[in-house]
């Protein structure tokens, strides 16, 4: 078997993996897509939402969302990212008990962080049912996740950049901005979109949190209904909300596509990659 | 940034990776402004003896350094870390531009250490010239280093530490990877410092060490580590060594 | 007179964020703690594993069948998930072309995001009335691997992914030099360096598997007993945590907070276990 | 965090605005649309008025009705022992009926036959008339009112098979008949009524002879149902008892009806 040879049925074996993550999704948006194509239309997206989400529009969904989104990524970025820093670059010791605390608390089931959240954030702290508690909760479930990621990412920075620092008499953190962080940023992309992946996918966490209220959101202490809750409650709880339910599945598809994408791009832009 | 350049002292200094003992109790002389080759066959711990010199075993924890290392007055052991590297520069064997541009990569580390962003320009072109790289580069220095080859790299590691105006500069085996044009343009580099900078050089080509050095260091691998077996003017070394495996080694290179 | 910042003051001001990390969810194993204390006083940790049954409104509270749920969900899922994810990494870097680079990775982040609720739901109206005819119930080990391997999918192909594309090209093309192949570079260079990441990636495809709780639920069956066979209905930890939760009260309620607990000490395991090997 | 500090030093938000007075009802999933309607209909006669309805099940209701973190809890049952702290306002009945797949030739079960085959007894559809093919029960997990209900009305605490599948939510027990042509559960008849009338291919079998429909629980002829509660601290005050009167008014008990639940005035009366 020459190399050409072992490349191209490497090509072809490999290749099964990426044309089934295709089909996989071709599944998702058929089996959704069959039910819920037929309810979505301008007024789905504008209206709020009647009889318990058996007609009407899922506008205050979309807005409780993108509050929790924003809240939650927005808390857990820069601390996440400082502590990958930390644990990367600076740590004298003691990192292994702290990545196998991460890699333990990246385990707990989300309905246990919406307990916590629950008892935490709406009763300990006053913060009710809001989007502020949702959001900070599921900054705290995806905590772990991103820092182990980041610090995955910074470790695996080739040791010829910070020993050419050094050899410059440049003291670590010097380097961070322009060259470390940049040359880490494809992991550092993946975990920001796994991350945001995570908040639009997570709705038992919500349910305990931001609450189920049907009305639009407009201040951090105000409830909301998260699109997947949405899903969840129309999907298995309201008699007859099958069809709806998928609808709203087939917005949140989009939403997913736009919100990931957008966060594969965001380390490029913030860190100003030069040519590698 | 410095006054001249000043000798470098290494008194009885032994480098540990763990228990591996690496060097044992080496002495190494490399007055100012001289350039002294260390030379040695592989093993017997060249390199591991001039990082212990800009203290870069700091970087790993499980590196043990002893002995009385001195740059002119100051000592080494006790001086900070970060600031004795801006006097002391370093270039690798293998050439590790920083992913940025030509012209960054030579101004990243004098801006970080605090030079005006006026002095930046002219600095950065004095030192590409003294590293015989300005002709090349002087009309794409925004590209990437990455676009360089590998000679040019090299050169530019070097102009990025010459940048520094280091008193003393260490080189491990900059030329190994190189071709001969890029280790020529090196080595009149080399030369053009005599007088103004101290250089330790370790390399195995015996030819470019009597081409440019003109005192020699020998170490030799022994099971306690490598030890020191010989010092001296390079000729007097390389005509008369101390110990016969050394003439072995001399004349199997330049046989 | 740039202030002469060294790395001492960057990592001080850097320690408090690592701690942040770990002490606010380790918050959360607190309030476990405390909430599975009652029944932990009454009963004792041992009861929970020697219990036979699982009868919470009257103080039986056997988690055996449970423990062994999850391990063997956990193992299979990413028995499937982790050759289909270092497959998919290796391919979009080195071997797909263009089109399918972007299409996949884009599949996988939309994947990334998919409510595990969408996942259920479609398992148990297409993928479960297929299996009934034949191996009644339908619901069970091999439906719950399936949509647990597509749950923790994402998070381990992503995570590859990163790892590979973060290889420094000049290993491969060092190979490719040899006259060898991209295959050959992937086996010499690229997985050996990448293994770090692509661990802490299946690692956390694994925490992933373990803590899911929506889809499992839909289609485990949920049945308190040791799985026999590929088809017997079952139910992991996170599971009887999620089933009940809504509804427990009083000492049934802190059974299930201990759940959690045993789920804890099962991920904390293996962390350390592999911990040491790398 | 930052955000946290940027949020501890700016005034409450909500005390700026014209501030609507707000309601907060959380609990059972079971009543949890009967609310979301009816709080709706009650905004639409209280202009300023702001009902939220949250989930979480019947202990969340109870615990957060206790701490006060909801002004209403709801439950789908009565009130257990140790909730005497706890009032509890009946807003209307729904009926348990036992469901089989449409395909299932099966139209009604005796008292006997259901404890055959949940306890594990019979455990093929042929002892019933029907293929020789096992019976796949489906079960309700612990703490569930439903399944103290069917336990205690059919005797069968702690007797109910192992093996049986366990799934909560009504939606999914029909999703799983309507998926079995083997299967039995045991769901809340709204759901069934509502799913039937949908099309999913289930249907509901009569108990001892008396159908399972909304009439015969109103009637209480059908034995097997439970009360959905509003549970407050103490008797309902202000916008509480505003809102729990309107659920009880006609209205109210109109959207009761609607959602296949039994008006709480027809039953209680023929009790």
């Amino acid at each position: 078997m020459t190399p050409a040879g072992r490349d191209r049925l490497a090509g072809v074996l490999l290749g099964v993996a990426p044309v089934a993550a295709l089909m996989l999704v071709a599944l998702v948006v058929v089996g959704v897509g069959l039910d819920g194509a037929p309810e979505v239309h301008a007024a789905f997206l504008t209206e709020a939402p009647t009889q318990a989400g058996r007609s009407g529009g899922i506008a205050p969904m979309l807005a409780a969302t993108a509050w929790v989104l924003v809240i939650g990524i927005g808390t857990a970025l820069p601390p996440g990212l400082a502590a990958a820093v930390y644990l990367a670059e600076f740590a004298q010791g003691g990192t292994r008990m702290v990545r196998v605390a991460l890699d333990v608390l990246a385990a707990l089931p989300s309905v246990v962080y919406g307990l916590f959240g629950m008892a935490f954030f709406c009763e300990l702290l006053g913060f009710g049912w809001s989007v502020l508690a949702g959001g900070l909760t599921v900054a705290i479930m995806i905590l772990p996740l991103f820092v182990r990621l980041c610090e995955a990412a910074l470790v695996a920075v080739p040791a010829d950049y910070r020993a050419a620092g050094a050899a410059l008499g440049l003291p670590r953190w010097r380097l961070l901005g322009r060259v470390l962080l940049p040359a880490a940023s494809p992991s550092i992309a993946a975990a920001l979109v796994l991350a945001s992946g995570r908040v639009l996918a997570e709705s038992a966490v919500f349910l305990f949190t931001a609450g189920a209220s049907t009305r639009t959101p407009h201040g951090l202490l105000e409830p909301g209904r998260v699109l997947a809750v949405h899903i969840y409650q129309l999907a298995v709880e309201v008699p007859g909300g099958g069809a709806r339910a998928a609808a709203t599945a087939l917005v949140l598809l989009v939403g997913i596509v736009a919100t990931t994408s957008g966060a594969a791009l965001l380390p490029q832009l913030l860190l100003r990659r030069t040519a590698a | 940034m410095s006054a001249g350049p000043s000798a470098v002292e290494l008194r009885a200094v032994s480098v540990r990776y763990g228990d591996h003992v690496a060097v044992d109790r080496a002495d190494l002389v490399a007055p100012a402004g001289v350039i002294t080759a260390l030379v040695g066959p592989s093993g017997s711990g060249k390199s591991s003896l001039l990082f212990a010199v800009n203290r870069l075993h700091d970087l790993d924890r499980s590196v043990t350094v002893t002995g009385d290392l001195r740059l002119g007055a100051l000592d080494l052991a006790k001086a900070p870390g970060d600031a004795l590297r801006t006097r002391i520069g370093l270039v690798f064997q293998r050439p590790a531009p920083f992913p940025m541009s030509i012209l960054e990569n030579v101004t990243f580390a004098l801006r970080a250490h605090g030079a005006p962003r006026s002095e930046l320009p002219g600095r950065a072109e004095h030192a590409l010239r003294r590293a015989a790289l300005w002709d090349e580069v002087q009309d794409r220095l925004t590209r990437p280093a990455a676009s360089l080859s590998g000679g040019q790299q090299q050169r530019l590691c070097l102009a990025r530490a010459l940048a520094l105006e280091p008193e003393a500069l260490l080189l491990d085996e900059p030329c190994s990877a190189l071709d001969p044009r890029s280790t020529a343009l090196i080595e009149d580099t080399l030369l053009g410092l005599r007088g103004s900078t101290t250089v330790l050089l370790v390399t195995h080509n015996l030819a470019q060490a009597r081409r440019v050095a003109s005192r020699c260091v020998c170490l030799w691998p022994a099971p306690g580590g490598g030890r020191v077996t010989d010092a001296g003017p390079i000729d007097r070394v390389f005509e008369a060594p101390a110990t016969r495996e050394l003439a072995d080694y001399f004349r199997g290179a330049t046989g | 007179m740039r202030l002469r910042l060294g790395d001492a003051h960057v990592a001080w001001a850097l320690r408090p964020f690592a701690w942040l990390a770990v002490v606010l969810p380790a918050l959360i194993v607190v309030f476990i703690a405390a909430e599975a204390a009652p029944v932990l006083q009454l009963e004792g940790a041992l009861a929970f594993l020697t219990d036979a049954r699982w009868a919470p409104t009257s103080g039986v509270y056997g988690l055996g069948p449970m423990i062994a749920g999850t391990l063997l969900s956990g193992a299979l899922a990413l028995a499937l998930a982790a050759p289909w994810a270092i497959a998919f990494g290796l391919h979009v870097n080195l071997f797909a072309p263009r089109w399918l680079a972007i299409g996949g990775r884009a599949a996988m982040r939309l994947l990334a995001g998919v409510p595990s609720v969408v996942f259920g739901l479609l398992a148990l109206t297409r993928l479960v009335p297929l299996l009934v005819a034949r191996h009644p119930p339908g619901l069970g080990v091999v439906v719950s691997a399936v949509t647990l391997a597509v749950m923790i999918l994402p998070t381990a192909a992503l995570a590859v992914d990163a790892a590979v594309a973060q290889v420094p090209r000049e290993g491969p093309v060092a190979v490719r030099a040899l006259g060898l192949g991209t295959w050959d570079g992937v086996r010499a260079v690229i997985l050996p360096q990448a293994a770090a990441n692509i661990r802490a990636g299946l690692l956390l495809a694994l925490g992933r598997a373990a803590g899911e709780t929506m889809a499992v639920l839909m289609v485990a069956g949920n049945t308190v007993q040791y799985p026999t066979g590929p088809f017997s209905s079952f139910r992991t930890l996170t599971g009887n945590i999620a089933v009940e939760m809504s509804y427990a009260t009083g000492l049934h309620r802190s059974a299930l907070f201990v759940s959690a607990l045993f789920l804890l000490a099962m991920v904390l395991a293996l962390a350390v276990f592999d911990g040491r090997r790398t | 965090m930052t955000l946290l500090i940027l949020l501890a030093c700016s005034p409450a938000p909500n005390a700026t605005r014209a501030d609507p007075i707000r309601l907060t009802l959380a609990g059972s999933s079971t009543v949890q649309p009967v609310a979301e309607i009816a709080g709706q209909a009650f905004e639409a006669l209280h202009p300023g008025a702001h009902v939220d309805v949250q989930g979480g099940g019947s202990s969340v209701g109870i615990s957060s009705a206790r701490s006060g973190l909801a002004d209403i809890g709801t439950v789908s049952r009565g009130l257990k022992p140790d909730e005497a702290d706890l009032t509890a306002t009946t807003i209307g009945l729904d009926g348990i009926a036992l469901i089989v797949h449409a395909e299932n030739p099966m139209t009604a079960i005796s008292r006997e036959q259901v404890v055959s085959i949940y306890t594990g007894a019979a455990t093929s559809w042929s002892s019933f008339g029907g293929a020789d093919h096992a019976i796949t029960v489906v079960n309700k997990e612990a703490g569930r009112s439903t399944l103290e209900l069917f336990e205690g009305f059919f005797g069968l605490k702690d007797k109910i098979l192992p093996s049986a599948v366990v799934i909560g939510p009504n939606g999914q027990a029909i999703t799983i008949v309507a998926g079995n042509p083997y299967a039995i559960a045991y769901v809340s008849i709204g759901s069934a009524a509502v799913a039937e009338e949908q099309g999913t291919p289930i249907h509901r079998l009569s108990l001892d002879g008396i159908a399972a429909t909304v009439e015969n629980v109103g009637n209480a002829s059908y034995p097997l149902m439970r009360p959905l509660n509003l549970v407050t601290k103490g008797a309902p005050t202000g916008l509480a008892k505003a809102f729990v009167d309107f659920v009880r008014s006609p209205e109210g008990q109109a959207i009761v009806a609607k959602e296949d639940f039994v008006p709480v005035g027809s039953a209680l009366a023929a009790r």
